[in-house]
């Protein structure tokens, strides 16, 4: 009933089974905006939040969807900039990946003000020494960027494409695309960075200060560059998932391979970086502030040295590892096994940057504080997952994010004229509503 | 965010950070001007439509 | 660094907490309460989600029975005044809702402008912020002596130790009736330091050689306001925050506990500033 | 058809431009943000001309001096009264609260009569005249039938007009049972007889002494007048006075003393005598004030010389022989008495070796030392003239028995209410007047006493609260509270001098309640007859200033009337009381192995008034968590039970049983459990009921032979893993 | 599929395609047309009806002559509202201060008359609305400006005083704000300094009398806790 809506030369699964699956998905999303709902409504009090815990889970899961959308600013970057043409057959999906992250960061900051009504104080009022400004206003202007490179996707739809006007705007915003995608890097440059500087300025919490460059804290440019490093390892772990669950083979092994190789060799030189900042921390900086190590992973319930173990370990030296080694890189089964690591690892990095912080006591007589988040917290933070889902699912089918779908998956005759003869027979076509 | 807001000061805070910030999203806001106008122009000169470019 | 000429030197408000004489008994949070329309739930037992402006730390020298002994620590808002003013909190809030005063020295935090990000409470080593995580309620009734001088918070914002500011503002409305430039010591005192009934609090300018805390303290500008009394110290002063609440106590496992120490390094030592 | 659709759509697109362009959005993101700054359920309290009130604060025996902040008719916040003899501008947390209690929802608001079951909580609002008519009419007709003696009266003081227009009607009335809450002063009275030969109470000279020896005395704890000990604890800090505290317990005041020495509980005496020993036996005590010692030297030095005392106390002979030295060889030292907040008597054994050792230094009636002075007497009324009915219910024998028998020193054995009301009195109670009194919370064995109550026949209440008093009463006639009421507060509580304070109304009255005294009188006169001629005043105010005299216009003036020159009882005592026997802890060593001892808080009332929501939120998590009540133990002893911080246990006693959670406690004796008093409220709101256990369920009283009162400091106790 | 079939339908198409683009050129005018209205209808929804939803009116209690009690009174406005001794500033008149010479009806006004009847006689307080009462966070010293920096009346209260009937009470429907705070005009433009008395008009002020109002480290004005509670 939508074949005419669905791209020219590929097949999709029948309409039931789709609107199966976006049932299910939708389900989830309810149960998270029924949170959300409660989130706005009763207050802050629905979290597990408290006072020495004012960032929790939702800034943690804020900060990864960032990172790991990283892989969209990234991959254009090396695209429209640098020039690696072979890109184009992945780029959209990054885009599209990154447009998921972006937005659901931004809907679960707004979820996570106490004032939601007052959110836009912070480019009204802002204060431009606070990371936290720099962060909303790249974020935001980013956003836009991903729009822009999401907009000629939409259009590229089937029937969209039959009207000019939409035809032509797709055509000249693919003409202009490199530069929104330079405005897009240089835009989340410091948005990624502000991210890192978010904890690395409390110069009063010696777990999270770090020194730097002018005003910039090291985490500053440690978090730009892991969200270089791992986002394509997300937007890669994504497609294979993708090329899993559509039982096809979506993006040709030597652009998965090259971008992989990118991904492996950022991932490289950010934990060398990590290591270096790491070393000096522990050695320098925290011990300047009369606190050691222990202090940090000991004497406590949850956080021990193994965090630092599986962040920089697990989640940074054995990914680069395999994605550098040619070998090891073009076995399937290591090479997602890496882009999991290092996903993992990111999040982890990103995890002890915000929970771990709040944990750890500050004052000698202070408490550790442990804290667990209620399940308003965990459905608002699997919202954007299944809203995430939905989008992608609904693009998929509708939209050619993937041009060498057609080629690498060819369908048989019959069922070719069969979708032909179905298209032909309804001259009138609505958009992509029907 | 605007030299007539409260918090503005003529300083070099503000004036690299807003800046920069003015700066991506006139790119962005005249680049997508451009490409609306000229696809408006496009379709009035009867250009596009059924992937014949 | 530009301020008030045309009123002379700024002031900078400050505290001296004698541990000595403090005995915990809490008359200075419930004065604090009292004062400023601290809303109260019907459990507060929970201190992580408990407002107390004012909150009393209970500080034990770990040692055991019967060579223990323990000292109790009044923690107002430190009013940091970091580098020129640049508090933890002060240069981290994003919409400008909470800044520091070259004036009085003292740390605003407007719960009107505050949108609820809480960044400012990451920032705090001090734990010295508060969210109202849920809307105030009075039971029916006690609204009636809610002060007009503050006002009652709404849910969703962060609040604070405003070191009584109110009564500045009002003691300066006496001080322009009377023709006075300068708010007199006497004139300004914050409701913990009135209540206090062991006399542990003093209250004053800290620029101001008249002012008792000053003559307590003697701060010492060139060495980054440290205090030249050597009964004196302040919390985590090694990060830098340049806090105006001073401690006094004369035992050194107090002092010790107010910062952190490696093994090796001697109570009050401070390695070189960072940032 | 497609003109429509491009069309409609251009009218959106010029639709969203116009809007864009007008102040719609903008001025609604505007607003929308300023409702969120101002939402109407977030009060705005009305501003107004403000004005400062003094009165007297009497939420305690204190008597501090309070400044009341009015806004317009509004209070809004109470200060201490700079310039105050009592407590110059501070104050405490409790009269920081007051008034959460004034504007409190657990006030009675007007007159009440049970409708419902005893302790239901089924009430129905009543006019005065209705609550008179009861009143009169049940106490008439008892009276007729010749019963006046079973009704009895109980109130939390016997001093000031208000007390004393009771013991007024009561005599008038034909009742010889007006009782006033235990506390330290029974025991107090009782020991300066005995000692002076005369009728008075203590004062110490707090703020003069230069070597003070506390045993067991919470100066910083509330102990006393709270805010004056507060002052001059930290004038001892200022001049470096040593103060040695002796606990068990590692207490505010044992943290705030310059020497914490550890004692087996219970022992205090046998220290108190030990020293005394040391002294003598050194020479070093002045005995010129104390006649008696010759014959009682021998057993003194025999009994008490150090190396038993360091037997039974537990403290090093050595560390006994230094205090001694410290203590006697000071200029001005002086021994504190009285456990605590001292709202509990100790044994007369005790008392009377504190105090003696006070006489050995020669220090008594002297600058820094102990005082003996009598009561400010400024109640000159004529005597009561009692008809036949009254007379022949006076001549009747108290229900607790004081002042006769064993306990003729003793004035009130209200101890002892309990016992006689389940069986063990005279005559059976018919009717009790309770004002300023919540027996069923704060009397030891809380459940026998509440049982007790739940016999009487009629309960009448005067509390301004809904407490637990309240709750099992019949009829409830609510008096003002301190800030809506004129009131004259006699303040003892250790002052060195005879002063009074006034406590004027502040705020007119919140609700339909009645001043005590006014009730009184117009009760009386409603009766008739030489009741009411034993109460001629048109109202409570007239009899207050008449009462007051000459000393009226002063405290109208300045709040407060002291005389600073008050003539001592007696000079030099006479010992006695020393061969009083010890009073030990109830329950055997075998089944309850652990002694739980309570211990006092100054941010818990602990007394009449329940605590307020503030003082209930600057308790500590360590007492208190959600409902949970903590005890404090040692580590030691915890581990050997298997418990760890916070760990819930049952705590069983012969008493009774409770469970609580544990807060390892590096301050408290090995085998010693402390749980703080005043909690385990089942009255009030959920600011306050049902939070933590009330220890006095726990532990009974244990009658000190030689006085009749309960002199209980603990009582054994087991602890289970729950 | 055939490059015969492609051609064949790529022809249909361009055919069609066509014929649509002929129909377009004809719609073109009625997208114009359409576009105008919107944007008319629009704007005048925002600037016309809009503010209209927006406020509400509400009467004085009764009617007050200030022009008169002026006149009357004598002292100028000090007459009336006037600095109590802690320096705060007393506001609208208490009914006590008006019971001081209405005792009895002056004068044979309506007004008059229900005031001595409802208000001076039964003790009650009249329930004024005040025009420019700010919201609770803003601590507004009237000493610092009328004392201090000895500033007329007139400069935030514009010519009340000289009003001989009060005029109605207009606020905000949503933030319950008098119109006076944000202005008569829709725009929040202002002719004269009365005309808005929102934070940023407190700050102009603030920032034209120079180098003392820069105690804050953020914004170089004026601290935060200069103006707010």
């Amino acid at each position: 009933m939508d074949s005419a809506l669905i791209p020219k030369g590929v097949k999709r699964c029948p309409m039931w089974q789709f609107l199966l699956g976006l049932g299910i998905v939708g389900a989830v999303l309810a149960w998270g905006v029924y949170a959300m709902l409660l989130c706005w409504f009763k207050g802050l009090n629905q979290t597990n939040m408290n006072d020495y815990y004012g960032f929790a889970l939702w800034i943690w899961a804020d900060l990864a969807v960032i990172a790991l959308g990283g892989g969209a600013f990234f991959s254009g970057l090396l695209k429209y900039i640098i020039g690696k043409d072979e890109l184009k057959n992945i780029i959209n999906y990054a885009v599209l990946i990154g447009f998921i992250c972006y937005s659901s960061a931004l809907l679960i900051l707004a979820i996570d003000i106490g004032q939601p009504l007052r959110g836009w104080f912070i480019f009204w009022h802002a204060n431009v020494h606070s990371m936290l400004t720099e962060v909303a206003f790249c974020l935001s202007a980013y956003f836009a960027v991903l729009t822009i490179e999401y907009i000629p996707l939409i259009l590229e739809n089937r029937q969209l494409d039959k009207v000019p006007f939409f035809h032509n705007l797709s055509h000249n915003m693919h003409e202009t695309m490199a530069v929104f995608a330079a405005t897009g890097a240089f835009l989340s440059f410091f948005h990624q960075g502000s991210l890192g500087g978010v904890a690395g300025v409390l110069f009063g919490r010696p777990f999270a200060f770090r020194e730097g460059l002018l005003i910039w804290p090291w985490t500053f440019f440690l978090f730009t560059w892991s969200a270089a490093a791992y986002g394509p390892s997300f937007t890669l772990l994504i497609t294979w998932i993708t090329e899993k669950v559509a039982r096809k083979k979506l993006v040709k092994d030597n652009v998965v391979e090259l971008l992989a190789k990118i991904s492996g060799w950022m991932i490289f030189t950010y934990t060398i970086a990590k290591i270096c900042d790491t070393t000096r921390w522990a050695n320098i900086t925290a011990p300047g502030l009369g606190q050691n190590l222990a202090d940090f992973y000991t004497g406590n319930a949850f956080y021990g040295y193994w965090i630092l173990f599986a962040e920089i370990i697990l989640g940074g030296v054995v990914p680069a590892i395999i994605l550098i080694s040619a070998p090891l890189r073009k076995n399937p089964t290591w090479r997602v096994t890496a882009f999991f690591l290092g996903v993992m690892g990111v999040s982890l990095n990103r995890w002890v940057m915000v929970l771990q912080v709040m944990a750890v006591p500050i004052m000698p007589f202070d408490t550790w504080a442990l804290y667990y988040p209620s399940w308003q917290e965990v459905a608002t933070t699997i919202l954007p997952v299944a809203y995430g889902i939905i989008l992608i699912m609904i693009s998929y089918r509708y939209l050619p994010i993937f041009p060498q779908e057609a080629e690498l998956n060819p369908i048989e005759e019959e069922t070719a004229m069969a979708v032909e003869a179905h298209t032909e027979s309804t001259p009138d076509l609505k958009p992509a509503n029907a | 965010m605007f030299p007539f807001s409260f918090e503005w000061i003529w300083d070099a805070g503000h004036i690299v950070f807003h800046g920069g910030l003015w700066y991506a999203l006139n790119i962005i806001g005249i680049g997508m001007t451009y490409c609306v106008i000229k696809a408006v122009i496009d379709s009035a000169k009867g250009k596009g439509g059924h992937g014949h470019h | 660094m530009k301020q008030a000429q045309t009123h002379g030197t700024p002031m900078k408000y400050g505290m001296a907490i004698d541990l000595d004489k403090c005995t915990g008994c809490g008359a200075c949070m419930v004065a604090c309460m009292a004062e400023n329309n601290i809303p109260f739930k019907e459990d507060e037992s929970d201190k992580r989600v408990s407002i107390t402006w004012m909150r009393i730390f209970k500080l034990t020298n770990g040692k055991s029975f019967p060579d223990s002994d323990i000292c109790y620590l009044p923690r107002p808002c430190q009013h940091c005044e970091g580098h020129e003013g640049h508090s933890p909190c002060v240069s981290v809030c994003p919409a400008t809702a909470t800044d520091y005063s070259r004036e009085t020295g003292i740390v605003s935090q407007i719960v009107t402008r505050c949108f609820g990000c809480r960044y400012c409470m990451g920032a705090c080593p001090y734990h010295a912020r508060y969210f109202n995580w849920w809307d105030p309620v009075w039971p029916d009734g006690m609204e009636k002596y809610l002060s007009p001088d503050v006002s009652p918070r709404m849910r969703g914002v962060v609040e604070k130790c405003s070191f009584c500011f109110h009564r500045y503002q009002l003691a300066k409305n006496k001080a322009y009736l009377d023709g006075e430039r300068r708010v007199p010591e006497a004139a300004y005192q914050t409701a913990c330091t009135q209540a206090c009934p062991a006399g542990a609090i003093v209250f004053g300018d800290l620029n101001n050689p008249e002012h008792q805390v000053h003559q307590i303290v003697k701060p010492d500008s060139n060495n980054g306001n440290r205090s030249r009394n050597p009964k004196a110290f302040r919390l985590l002063e090694r990060t830098g925050t340049n806090t105006k609440v001073y401690y006094l106590s004369s035992r050194e496992w107090v002092r010790r506990a107010g910062d952190n120490y490696l093994a090796h390094e001697k109570t009050g030592q401070l390695a070189k500033l960072h940032h | 058809m497609k003109v429509d659709r491009r069309s409609f759509l251009s009218f959106v697109i010029g639709g969203a431009a116009g809007t864009a362009l007008s102040p719609l959005p903008w001025k609604l993101m505007d607003d929308s943000s300023i409702w969120s700054q101002m939402w109407p359920w977030t009060p705005v309290p009305p501003d107004g001309e403000v004005v400062y009130e003094d009165s007297t604060c009497t939420l305690c025996p204190g008597g501090c001096g309070i400044s009341v902040r009015k806004v317009d008719s509004r209070a809004v916040k109470i200060e201490g009264q700079s310039g105050h003899p009592v407590n110059d501008g501070s104050i405490c947390i409790l009269g920081l609260s007051g008034l959460q209690m004034l504007y409190g929802p657990t006030r009675i608001k007007s007159p009440m009569k049970r409708i419902g079951e005893r302790g239901e909580g089924k009430w129905q609002k009543i006019s005065w005249d209705e609550a008179f008519a009861i009143l009169t009419e049940k106490l008439t007709d008892i009276r007729d039938k010749g019963e006046a003696h079973t009704v009895a009266a109980l109130a939390g003081s016997d001093s000031g007009t208000v007390p004393a227009l009771i013991q007024r009607f009561m005599a008038a009335y034909g009742s010889p049972n007006f009782m006033r809450s235990p506390s330290y002063r029974d025991v107090d009275e009782l020991t300066v007889k005995a000692l002076f030969g005369a009728d008075g109470r203590t004062g110490f000279d707090v703020e003069n002494a230069d070597y003070v020896l506390s045993f067991g005395s919470g100066f910083v704890d509330g102990w006393g007048s709270p805010v004056r000990m507060f002052k001059a604890a930290s004038l001892w800090k200022e001049k470096d006075i040593p103060v040695v505290q002796v606990e068990p317990r590692l207490s505010n005041s044992a943290a705030k003393a310059t020497r914490w020495i550890p004692i087996n509980p219970g022992t205090e005496a046998d220290l108190a005598l030990g020293i005394a020993a040391v002294m003598v036996a050194n020479g070093i005590a002045d005995t010129g004030d104390v006649s008696g010692l010759s014959g009682w030297e021998n057993d003194l030095l025999a009994n008490y010389e150090p190396q038993k005392v360091a037997q039974t106390t537990g403290i090093d002979a050595a560390v006994i022989v230094e205090v001694a030295k410290g203590f006697a060889r000071a200029d001005r030292p002086l021994a504190l008495c009285g456990r605590g907040k001292a709202q509990t008597a100790v044994s007369l054994r005790e008392t009377a070796a504190v105090y003696i050792l006070n006489a050995l230094t020669g220090n008594i009636n002297q600058e820094g030392g102990m005082w003996a002075i009598p009561e400010a007497d400024y109640i000159q009324w004529p005597d009561v003239a009692t008809d036949n009915l009254a007379s022949a219910g006076l001549d009747q024998p108290r229900l607790d028995g004081a002042g006769t028998g064993k306990y003729t020193d003793a004035r009130y054995l209200t101890n002892r209410l309990a016992d006689s009301v389940n069986g063990g009195g005279p005559y059976p109670l018919q009717v009790l007047l309770v004002a300023g009194a919540n027996p069923c919370h704060y009397l030891p064995d809380t459940q026998h006493v509440k049982a007790a109550f739940a016999r009487i026949p009629f309960i009448v209440s005067f509390s301004s609260f809904q407490d637990e008093t309240a709750a099992m009463a019949d009829l409830l006639m609510p008096d003002h509270v301190y800030l809506e009421r004129y009131e004259d507060v006699p303040v003892g509580a250790g002052l060195v001098q005879q002063m009074i304070g006034l406590s004027k109304p502040v705020v007119s009255p919140q609700f339909n309640t009645r001043h005590l005294g006014e009730v009184l009188i117009m009760t009386a006169k409603a009766m008739g007859g030489s009741i009411a001629d034993a109460f001629p005043w048109d109202d409570y105010e007239t009899c207050l200033e008449e009462t007051l005299a000459e000393k009226w216009d002063t405290l109208m003036e300045t709040g407060v009337w002291v005389r600073a020159d008050t003539d001592p009882v007696a000079g030099s005592i006479q010992l006695a009381g020393l061969d009083a026997p010890a009073v030990q802890a109830e329950g055997d060593v075998n089944s309850f192995p652990l002694l739980l001892v309570p211990y006092d808080s100054i941010q818990l009332t602990s007394g009449y008034m329940g605590e307020a929501p503030f003082m209930i939120k600057a308790v500590s998590d360590t007492v208190i968590q959600g409902t949970d009540g903590f005890i404090e133990i040692n580590p030691l002893t915890a581990s050997g039970v298997g418990l760890g911080e916070g760990d819930r246990a049952t705590l069983t006693t012969p008493r009774g049983e409770a469970l609580v959670r544990v807060h390892l406690f590096e301050g408290i004796q090995p085998g010693v459990l402390a749980m703080v008093r005043g909690l385990g409220h089942t009255a009030y709101d959920g600011y306050l009921a049902g939070k933590g256990v009330n220890v006095n369920e726990l532990i009974g009283p244990v009658e000190d032979p030689s006085t009749g009162f309960d002199a209980a400091w603990g009582i054994r106790a087991k602890l289970d893993k729950a | 599929m055939s490059t015969l079939d492609e051609k064949a339908k790529a022809g249909m198409e361009d055919h069609a395609a066509h014929g649509s683009d002929a129909k377009e050129s004809g719609a073109g005018g009625f997208i114009i047309l359409f576009f105008i209205i919107g944007f008319a209808a629009s704007m005048v929804l925002g600037w016309v009806i809009f503010p209209k939803l927006l406020y509400s009116q509400k009467q004085q209690p009764l009617n007050f002559n200030h022009a008169l009690h002026v006149e009357e009174v004598g002292e100028g406005c000090e007459g009336c509202h006037y600095f109590r001794e802690d320096g705060s500033f007393s506001g609208i008149p208490k009914l006590a201060q008006c019971t001081e010479c209405h005792e009895e009806p002056m004068g044979d006004t309506e007004d008059e008359a229900t005031f001595v009847e409802q208000y001076v006689a039964k003790e009650r307080e009249v329930p004024w609305l005040s025009y420019s009462r700010q919201p609770d966070c803003v601590f507004f010293s009237h000493s610092a400006h009328v004392i201090g920096a000895k500033m007329d009346c007139v400069v935030c209260h514009g010519h009340i005083g000289e009003s001989e009937v009060s005029r109605p009470y207009e606020y905000n429907r949503i933030t319950g704000y008098s119109r006076d705070i944000w202005g008569k005009d829709i725009a929040g433009l202002k002719k004269n300094s009365w005309d808005r008395m929102k934070m940023d008009d407190c700050a102009q002020c603030h920032k034209e009398a120079g180098m003392i109002h820069t105690s804050s480290v953020q914004t170089d004005r004026d601290a935060c806790f200069v103006c707010h509670k």
